[in-house]
């Protein structure tokens, strides 16, 4: 079984997108370092937020996912997941979330992992794990149950839902309403890293 | 200025104010009138589906250009077919307005707040104020206007530009419509010209539901059979390099 | 109220231009009025009060484009005639009842 | 006071945008004017009915409940406060309950859209997107020039992967609006994740479109870059001429990219973009 950790960083992001549109589906990516790939222990360093209008259309997925890994291998990091925060809370199969972004992301990376975001507001103040990862490996899932955040993230969470961090939380889809802002969310990350 | 004639100051304030105040809040009663008496109308869906289709037949026949042949076509070919949308077969509906009581109170609202007083206080203006030379137009004019101005009173030499009590009600009541707009706002009801309009067209045809389908959909039918798609996207790629 | 004005053809919301001529009508109405009681309280006749109708109607016109800003007039409104000349009869004859109305409360008695 | 007007500018504000800031609703609800409802005169309806909907977004059922209780008292017998209440008792997961009160709205007055659609929600909420989808078809039968539920199917038939069918609701979109730049950017997202290319092609030509109606529009201009390297890649027997001029076009876009990046001065993504150029 392999273990799977998250950073203060990927996972903040994360939740702080789903709380951002609490009524659309977002998507995004999770970038990890490239030594750890062995099988035994993944971390994921970092989320892209990318959409939530519409994340089954393909183009602008496409367009994102080349500048992603560009930045990713600048980097010296790799796409190796993809997260969803469906719409729906009831949504919670691995089948329902399959799109065409993840298919492209298992393809160039193998094993890669999804994850379902399945926050609600309490959970995410009761300080418990709102994820489900699943390891994606030729067409199957299997359901990984080593999840690791560490309490400072979650600590982080829970403020940045209560102060409102989440409107400053940049994905792809707003960067290309309006290009100025910073799908990296440079100003985000040193935040985070401030409240630890 | 009334050199030629004085008029008694009296009547000024006894006969030519009272008019115009007197139309003028008649208007803004009608106005409240009507919104007390308006019913909403009760809509059969089927007259709703009715109108929404030739909404969307409309829609697709003018911007046509703007969506792929195939696609026009596939809509054109639903509407238009033997079976299509157009063509399907209603029973007749036999929308006679006397047999339908609840067009007759909508007509009888409608006399009741625009004819009724209208002719009552016309009427009663008349009578009141009958003979008055109410005032005098700051303009020339000639004497084909006499006929108009000077409703009430026969004098052959008097200046066409003296107004009679009559017709300056009339007057008021056909130039206080802009005022209205400026008290009520737009599409007041107390702009009766507007409202007399509505009378001639009459029955469902006003408020944009036909009463019978047939018509319009036949015409809609016939527009839309002669409608090519012209594609209006052939040359944005030129226009934009 | 963002209208996009490109080279050769306009696009522009609907809505928008709407409000805006509405309210501009609900301006020139109201100038027609105060211009033709001014005109009354004034005493003009004849060919001067409808001289004064012209310079009101277009001072007014002015004013709006000024406000609009000279260059800037077009993300507002479509064209500046119709914007002069929309219902000018209309406005007229509100003039002319105003006029007609103070001038007779005042001169004629 | 100065504040409480300023709130009120907020809200309307919203109202008028169509912003969905359920909560900064809540909160200006929560600060200011709930404890002042009977100073909001004419607006104080719409108010109602603004922070009821955000507060069930916020799942502030109480205050939801206040809300409705209000506009009951003024409005006992109207359809659109029944309809607000069925959303709370959806919101609290009783959804039979909602269902009810909706069904009885629906027999009451048959022209009724909105509790129609609040039953197509429901059915979304809970999960039965191919039942939605259906009663949503059912809908467009009669309300066929409902803009707002065509914009629904398309994309409930693009959550699906259904995207010849979603491409049919937004050409209906575009017909009813043709110069939103919006609805043609996003057929040409339909028919470029339908792929073929044909579909391509025809993609290109919306993005062209939806470029031409709105020259700040990068989701366009990225669109025109995919299609045309697209096309360059999958015509394997593409004449010199042809190929020059798609060459030239995605010069050109990229050029344009460029500049749009160059006038927002974000080194960092712009750095980025040299996955473009491969």
């Amino acid at each position: 079984m392999t273990s799977i950790k998250f950073t203060e960083m990927a996972y903040c992001k994360m939740i702080l997108h789903a709380a951002k549109y609490p009524h659309c589906t977002v998507n995004g990516i999770l970038l990890a370092k490239t030594n750890t790939n062995n099988c035994k222990e993944i971390e994921f360093v970092d989320s892209i937020p990318l959409f939530h209008v519409c994340i089954n259309l393909t183009p602008m997925a496409e367009i994102s996912l080349m500048q992603v890994d560009e930045y990713a291998s600048k980097k010296g990091l790799i796409i190796a997941g993809y997260y969803v925060a469906p719409e729906n809370p009831r949504d919670q199969s691995f089948d329902k979330v399959y799109n065409r972004v993840f298919d492209k992301i298992a393809a160039n990376n193998s094993p890669s992992y999804v994850v379902i975001v399945n926050s609600t507001n309490s959970t995410i103040q009761r300080g418990r794990i709102a994820l489900k990862v699943g390891q994606y490996n030729d067409g199957s899932y299997k359901q990984c149950e080593d999840i690791s955040v560490s309490d400072d993230s979650m600590n982080v969470c829970i403020s940045g839902i209560n102060t409102g961090m989440y409107n400053k939380l940049v994905d792809f889809d707003n960067h290309l309403d309006n290009i100025s802002q910073d799908w990296t969310n440079s100003e985000l990350n040193k935040e985070i890293k401030s409240f630890l | 200025m009334g050199a030629d004639l004085i008029v008694d100051p009296q009547i000024r304030f006894w006969v030519f104010l009272p008019i115009v105040v007197i139309t003028f809040l008649v208007g803004i009663l009608r106005h409240y009138a009507s919104i007390l008496l308006s019913s909403q109308k009760k809509i059969e869906i089927q007259q709703l589906a009715d109108s929404q289709l030739l909404l969307r037949a409309r829609a697709l026949r003018e911007n046509s250009g703007y969506i792929p042949k195939n696609a026009f076509l596939i809509r054109k070919q639903a509407f238009n077919k033997e079976d299509g949308y157009l063509m399907q077969k209603r029973p007749a509906v036999s929308q006679n307005m006397m047999t339908d009581p609840s067009m007759m109170t909508d007509m009888l609202k409608g006399n009741l707040t625009n004819v009724l007083p209208m002719i009552v206080i016309g009427g009663w203006i008349n009578w009141m104020f009958s003979g008055f030379i109410t005032t005098k137009v700051p303009f020339p004019l000639t004497l084909r206007f006499k006929s108009m101005l000077q409703r009430g009173i026969e004098l052959s030499h008097l200046d066409a530009s003296w107004v009679s009590s009559a017709s300056w009600y009339f007057l008021n009541v056909f130039g206080l419509r802009s005022i209205y707009t400026l008290v009520l706002g737009e599409n007041n009801a107390a702009d009766q010209s507007k409202q007399m309009q509505e009378q001639m067209q009459m029955t469902g045809a006003a408020s944009g539901m036909p009463a019978d389908p047939k018509v319009p959909f036949k015409a809609e039918w016939e527009a839309l059979e002669i409608t090519e798609h012209q594609t209006k996207l052939a040359d944005v790629e030129k226009d934009l390099l | 109220m963002a209208n996009k004005i490109k080279n050769e053809f306009v696009a522009y919301s609907e809505p928008a231009i709407r409000n805006n001529l509405s309210i501009v009508e609900y301006c020139r109405t109201s100038v027609a009025a105060v211009s033709g009681c001014t005109a009354g309280v004034l005493g003009l006749t004849g060919l001067y009060g409808a001289l004064f109708f012209v310079i009101a109607v277009t001072s007014f016109w002015f004013m709006l484009i000024f406000k609009a800003g000279i260059d800037s007039w077009k993300k507002y409104f479509i064209s500046r005639k119709s914007l002069l000349l929309n219902g000018i009869f209309g406005h007229f004859f509100t003039y002319i009842l105003c006029w007609t109305f103070i001038y007779g409360m005042v001169h004629v008695y | 006071m100065g504040n409480f007007k300023k709130d009120l500018e907020n809200l309307r504000q919203f109202r008028e945008n169509n912003d969905r800031n359920s909560r900064e609703v809540v909160q200006i609800w929560i600060n200011s004017i709930g404890s002042n409802i009977d100073k909001l005169g004419k607006e104080k309806h719409v108010i109602l009915e603004q922070v009821c909907i955000a507060a069930l977004d916020c799942f502030q059922l109480k205050v939801a409940e206040t809300c409705i209780k209000g506009l009951y008292n003024e409005f006992p017998n109207s359809c659109r406060v029944q309809i607000l209440e069925s959303m709370l008792y959806e919101a609290d997961d009783n959804y039979n309950r909602a269902l009810q009160i909706l069904n009885n709205v629906i027999k009451h007055d048959g022209t009724n859209s909105s509790a129609r659609k609040r039953k197509i929600a429901m059915c979304k909420a809970l999960g039965r997107n191919t039942e939605a989808i259906k009663e949503l078809t059912e809908y467009l039968k009669i309300f066929m020039a409902d803009v707002e539920a065509w914009q629904e199917l398309s994309e409930l038939y693009i959550s699906e992967f259904d995207y010849s069918k979603a491409a049919f609701c937004v050409e209906e979109l575009i017909l009813h609006n043709p110069h939103n730049h919006l609805l043609h950017q996003r057929y040409a997202d339909i028919k470029y994740s339908q792929g073929g290319l044909e579909n391509i092609e025809v993609a290109r030509t919306y993005y062209y479109q939806s470029l031409k109606l709105n020259p700040k529009n990068m989701r366009a201009l990225y669109g025109i870059y995919l299609t045309t390297s697209a096309m360059l890649n999958t015509q394997k027997v593409v004449t010199g001429k042809k190929k020059d001029a798609a060459q030239k076009i995605l010069d050109w876009v990229l050029k344009e990219i460029k500049e749009r990046y160059s006038e927002n001065q974000v080194s960092d993504i712009e750095e980025s973009l040299a996955a473009l150029e491969i």
